[in-house]
């Protein structure tokens, strides 16, 4: 090849970075999560006994009494999202330690190698029922799901990509709230996720944040509470202040049922709590009704 | 000796002036209280600094605002709800600047802490905030935020009226404005009760107040299941004026006097209101889109963190995604 | 003999041909059956309509929505205080379009109307519908909203949440929206809580609904002392259908079968869904500006005035100010 | 003249035309109203027996109990506006009588005389310590202040000409309602206004709304609940739903001070309850807030 040639050449590769606006997009296909040991385990709601394999295949409901059981990231993309059709966006970030919290990054070692993932939240492209939407997902196994740097610049990157490519965005929340080991770092996060949502509802696209149990804390106050639609499994914690630092306060026990997305429900902050059987449909739905404007 | 502890010894000291008919002894005596002004009342513990930020006899929201802003109206109510007496909000000019005025009070009696909530707001406050917030929007004038709260109240109530959706919308909708946002951190800067307000263009801060994620307090019983360690948990939470600036989370620094805000109450009115008018100067330069992009782009970056750039890795990146799990 | 009354009677004659054997006597009653629907219950006085717009068996809001709109997804909130059950929301599509779609239900049962009480709505209901068309605006979304209630509710709740604050919020931003709102009155149309959702671009009217600035009732226990003269307030209120059609308040009547709505309900669907789809048509052709000019055009002109055309008065100006006062 | 002479003429006079806008603009000074007869009367609030010059010399508040009477118009005027500097607009307005309600006319007619008004609300330019405004008042005395087709037509006109001006508007609202006698003609006035409410603030422009004793009916759930800053005077009875009917629905009694001023600067709906004494100091601080961008 000449200069000419080369120079072109080049060009064009740079052209293709800049269209391509992330780094990287490496087509990663999740899978479904081993079973985990042991056979049994309780069930928080009825107390009764139940097998790990059955729980799985009934998409982990429980068969008794319908209790909702959270649900693993790679198992709700499987369980959401068509299949082959998740592609994971924005991976490769590492989370650091800017406190210097003793035990942090071992912490977080641990973490990635039980839970698959490299942070508590993963996102991507994907589709539901042939609707393309970009899809987030926060894995409360991963630290309570906190949310520290790399959740919520994952997060904002998540409004981003949807924005680069007038996308709906629909994202699982599942959080203890904030990351107490990155300190303000991780309040901050809230700032910057919400300010992410704006930019993304400024253009006209659609969010719908889907609650699942637990969603509290800082990630309860920001972008979990900015969709257009939000919607809530049953029974969900759903609530800025935990129940415990409430009750200690105020003296005196909460109510059955307080936080829940009943109640929520009642309260007028969810617009509809749906059973995890329903969702997929309920979504595609939802996706349908803000396809392109039909004026 | 904590700072508090110093305080109580200085008073003593100065107490014993009075005891002293001695005119050289008084000199003397007079001497050592000033070395020990300077000299142990400057050099800070972090703890030190969270005793001063909440400092009983600390200049509260409503005095700083007295001295800003002599013809300040206050303006009140969500128009939804209840007003909520914890946020201050209305209008005044600053240096013949009107500016939109948002404070978070403390009660400086009992009886006012209890009507205040501790200066802890319910949903109703953030609500007002963000009404006061649009109107400035609409008439295109500056806000001034100052931030003094424990944090958000952790209550039925706020709960019932979804405080979190509440800090939500106007960490959300503050982002959309155009107008300038100064934010002064006066004491306590408590989580996203703080935040709901803080969300500024320039955030500045007074030395001893501070700014975390939640109290020192809070911090030992989660993450070390003891609420006693709370000093040394201030040690490492980074919540100083100093830490915040070096992490570039704020802006500026506003000295206080050695012992604190207290001790001069005039001289930190008149350092603030100099910070308030030297920021506002600057940013009033700045068109509505600039101001729009300067607080978006500054608030994009908050982060502590790494990323692979794969475009050079090479070979590496599938021993990462084998290291990263079985995808 | 009222409607009602005239009701009692025509099932009273159907009963009647259960017991007749004779073929003949049958056909002979079921002739006077149809004479006596077509002629007596057609003929209906405005308190006649009245009282069929608030028949128990007449089709609530939910009916209309299912058939209308069979893929509907009712989402909840005001996203402030509470779900109010008086107002339904949603999205759905009606043959192809995807509408936001806000109605005042009424209860089917005595529970279900305790729960909507009885389609009055408290703030939190009209705000849970300013939310949604300020949803349905983003997507550019056209609006349906149905109205039937009897009006806002008089209680201390409401009250201190501020209807009147609710009503009026409504009513502003809705004269803001861009996207064509149509709004169907199905049963009462109360005062301002019926207004509250219906600041439309067009406004459809079954032929036996109403709407009006208060009850009859009320108006006659206002004006004249005395509330029992209602079935006469009726008739001077000029509350029908075709009496607000003649003044240009509303823009179209869908007929009801003899007897009203709940004779024939699956063709009282069919022809409010013809008359919804043919507005629409009428409607999409015009661009979001459009649609704002017309709506705030329209409500401009709304008024029963005369005023003088100084220009032309001459001298008789001077008079008319002696008239008017000592101006 | 020549032709073309006269063509430039005519252009002249009807662009003059249009630069005024509104038709007509007499300049009518308002007028200290005259004493009404009776040398006395009773305050409703502590019940005791006031000289009536000496509460008009008063501004109409109780020098007893500081009650803030009604006051007329034509007096709010003379209070609140430069002296001099009132000149009133949209005068000649006629009632109709589209119901044909028997007796409305000759009502309205003995009102014009009693009030010396032709409706229940004036308009027109002022100034308030030298700040340039449109003010507008209703006038209680007139038919209760209820809001029929003029009143609205009028207060439309009020926002009109402020957004010709790109002048602030202040409203002293004093209703008792809608006009029941022109029926839904008075309902949609409550649409009409507050879509002129919403134009004029779209032009950036300040809307200060005062909440005098009583403000009830479709003038609170209209204009008057629309300001951007909402001012009452103290003990006013403020309110969608009058007292009266929620105590009949209710069937029980209502709380001391409920819809009061008071109560609802607690629930938060407005913003600062101002004594009449400092009302037009207050108005006039407000004005100077809002006088040009200080950016
Ligand atoms: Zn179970
Ligand atoms: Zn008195």
């Amino acid at each position: 090849m000449n200069d000419i040639g080369k120079s072109i050449s080049k060009r064009k590769q740079l052209k293709q970075k800049l269209n391509t606006f992330h780094e990287d997009r490496p087509f990663i296909k999740a899978q479904k999560m081993d079973v985990p040991k042991g056979l049994y385990e309780l069930c928080p709601t009825c107390e009764r006994t139940i097998n790990k394999k059955t729980n799985i295949k009934n998409d982990y409901i429980c068969s008794h009494c319908g209790n909702h059981f959270r649900m693993r990231a790679i198992d709700r993309i499987n369980y959401i999202v068509d299949n082959d059709t998740f592609i994971e966006k924005g991976i490769g970030f590492i989370t650091l330690n800017p406190l210097f919290q003793k035990g942090y990054e071992e912490k977080i070692r641990e973490y990635k190698k039980n839970t698959h993932l490299d942070e508590a939240y993963i996102y991507g492209y994907g589709k539901i029922n042939s609707k393309p939407c970009v899809i987030g997902v926060m894995d409360s196994y991963f630290l309570m799901g906190s949310m520290g740097s790399v959740v919520g610049e994952k997060v904002t990157k998540t409004f981003e990509y949807a924005i680069y490519k007038r996308l709906p965005v629909i994202i699982f929340c599942a959080s203890g709230g904030a990351r107490m080991q990155e300190g303000i770092f991780s309040l901050m996060q809230m700032a910057k996720t919400s300010a992410a949502v704006a930019k993304h509802s400024k253009m006209g696209l659609l969010y719908i944040s889907v609650l699942t149990h637990p969603t509290t804390g800082g990630v309860n106050a920001s972008f979990a509470s900015l969709g257009d639609i939000i919607l809530a499994e049953p029974n969900a914690l759903i609530g800025f202040a935990g129940p415990r630092v409430i009750e200690q306060t105020i003296k005196q026990k909460l109510p059955d049922g307080f936080q829940r997305s009943e109640f929520l429900l009642e309260k007028g902050f969810i617009d509809k709590v749906v059973h995890r059987k329903d969702l997929k449909n309920v979504l595609a739905k939802l996706l349908t009704f803000h396809r392109g404007y039909n004026r | 000796m904590n700072i508090l502890e110093k305080e109580k010894k200085l008073s003593a000291l100065e107490k014993q002036i009075d005891g002293l008919g001695n005119k050289k002894s008084v000199e003397k005596l007079k001497i050592e209280i000033e070395n020990f002004k300077l000299n142990e009342m400057t050099k800070l513990t972090a703890w030190d600094r969270v005793l001063l930020a909440r400092h009983q006899s600390r200049p509260k929201a409503k005095e700083f605002i007295d001295y800003l802003s002599p013809d300040f109206i206050e303006l009140h109510g969500d128009r939804l709800f209840r007003d909520d007496p914890s946020i201050i909000g209305g209008i005044g000019t600053i240096e013949g600047n009107v500016f939109t005025i948002i404070a978070q009070q403390k009660g400086s009696s009992t009886e006012d802490n209890i009507k205040r909530n501790f200066g802890m707001p319910h949903p109703e406050g953030y609500r007002k905030a963000l009404r006061l917030m649009q109107q400035a929007e609409k008439f295109k004038r500056p806000i001034l935020t100052l931030i003094d709260t424990p944090g958000a109240y952790p209550g039925i109530g706020a709960e019932e009226r979804g405080q979190g959706q509440a800090i939500a919308m106007n960490l959300m909708e503050m982002s959309k404005l155009t107008v300038p946002i100064i934010t002064v951190i006066i004491g306590e800067g408590g989580s996203g009760g703080a935040l709901a307000i803080g969300f500024a263009n320039k955030m500045l801060m007074l030395e001893n107040s501070i700014f975390s994620i939640l109290s020192p307090e809070g911090y030992a019983s989660i993450l070390w299941k003891d609420a006693s360690k709370a000093a040394q948990a201030a040690e490492v939470m980074k919540l100083t004026a100093y830490d915040l600036k070096d992490f570039q989370i704020i802006d500026e620094i506003i000295k206080e006097p050695p012992g604190g805000a207290h001790f001069d109450k005039e001289k930190v009115f008149t350092e603030t209101k100099k910070a308030i008018v030297e920021t506002y100067n600057k940013l009033k330069r700045l068109s509505g889109i600039e101001l729009y992009y300067q607080r978006n782009t500054k608030t994009r970056n908050y982060g502590f963190l790494q990323r692979f750039n794969y475009d050079n890795l090479g070979g590496i990146k599938n021993d990462i995604h084998k290291d990263f799990g079985n995808r």
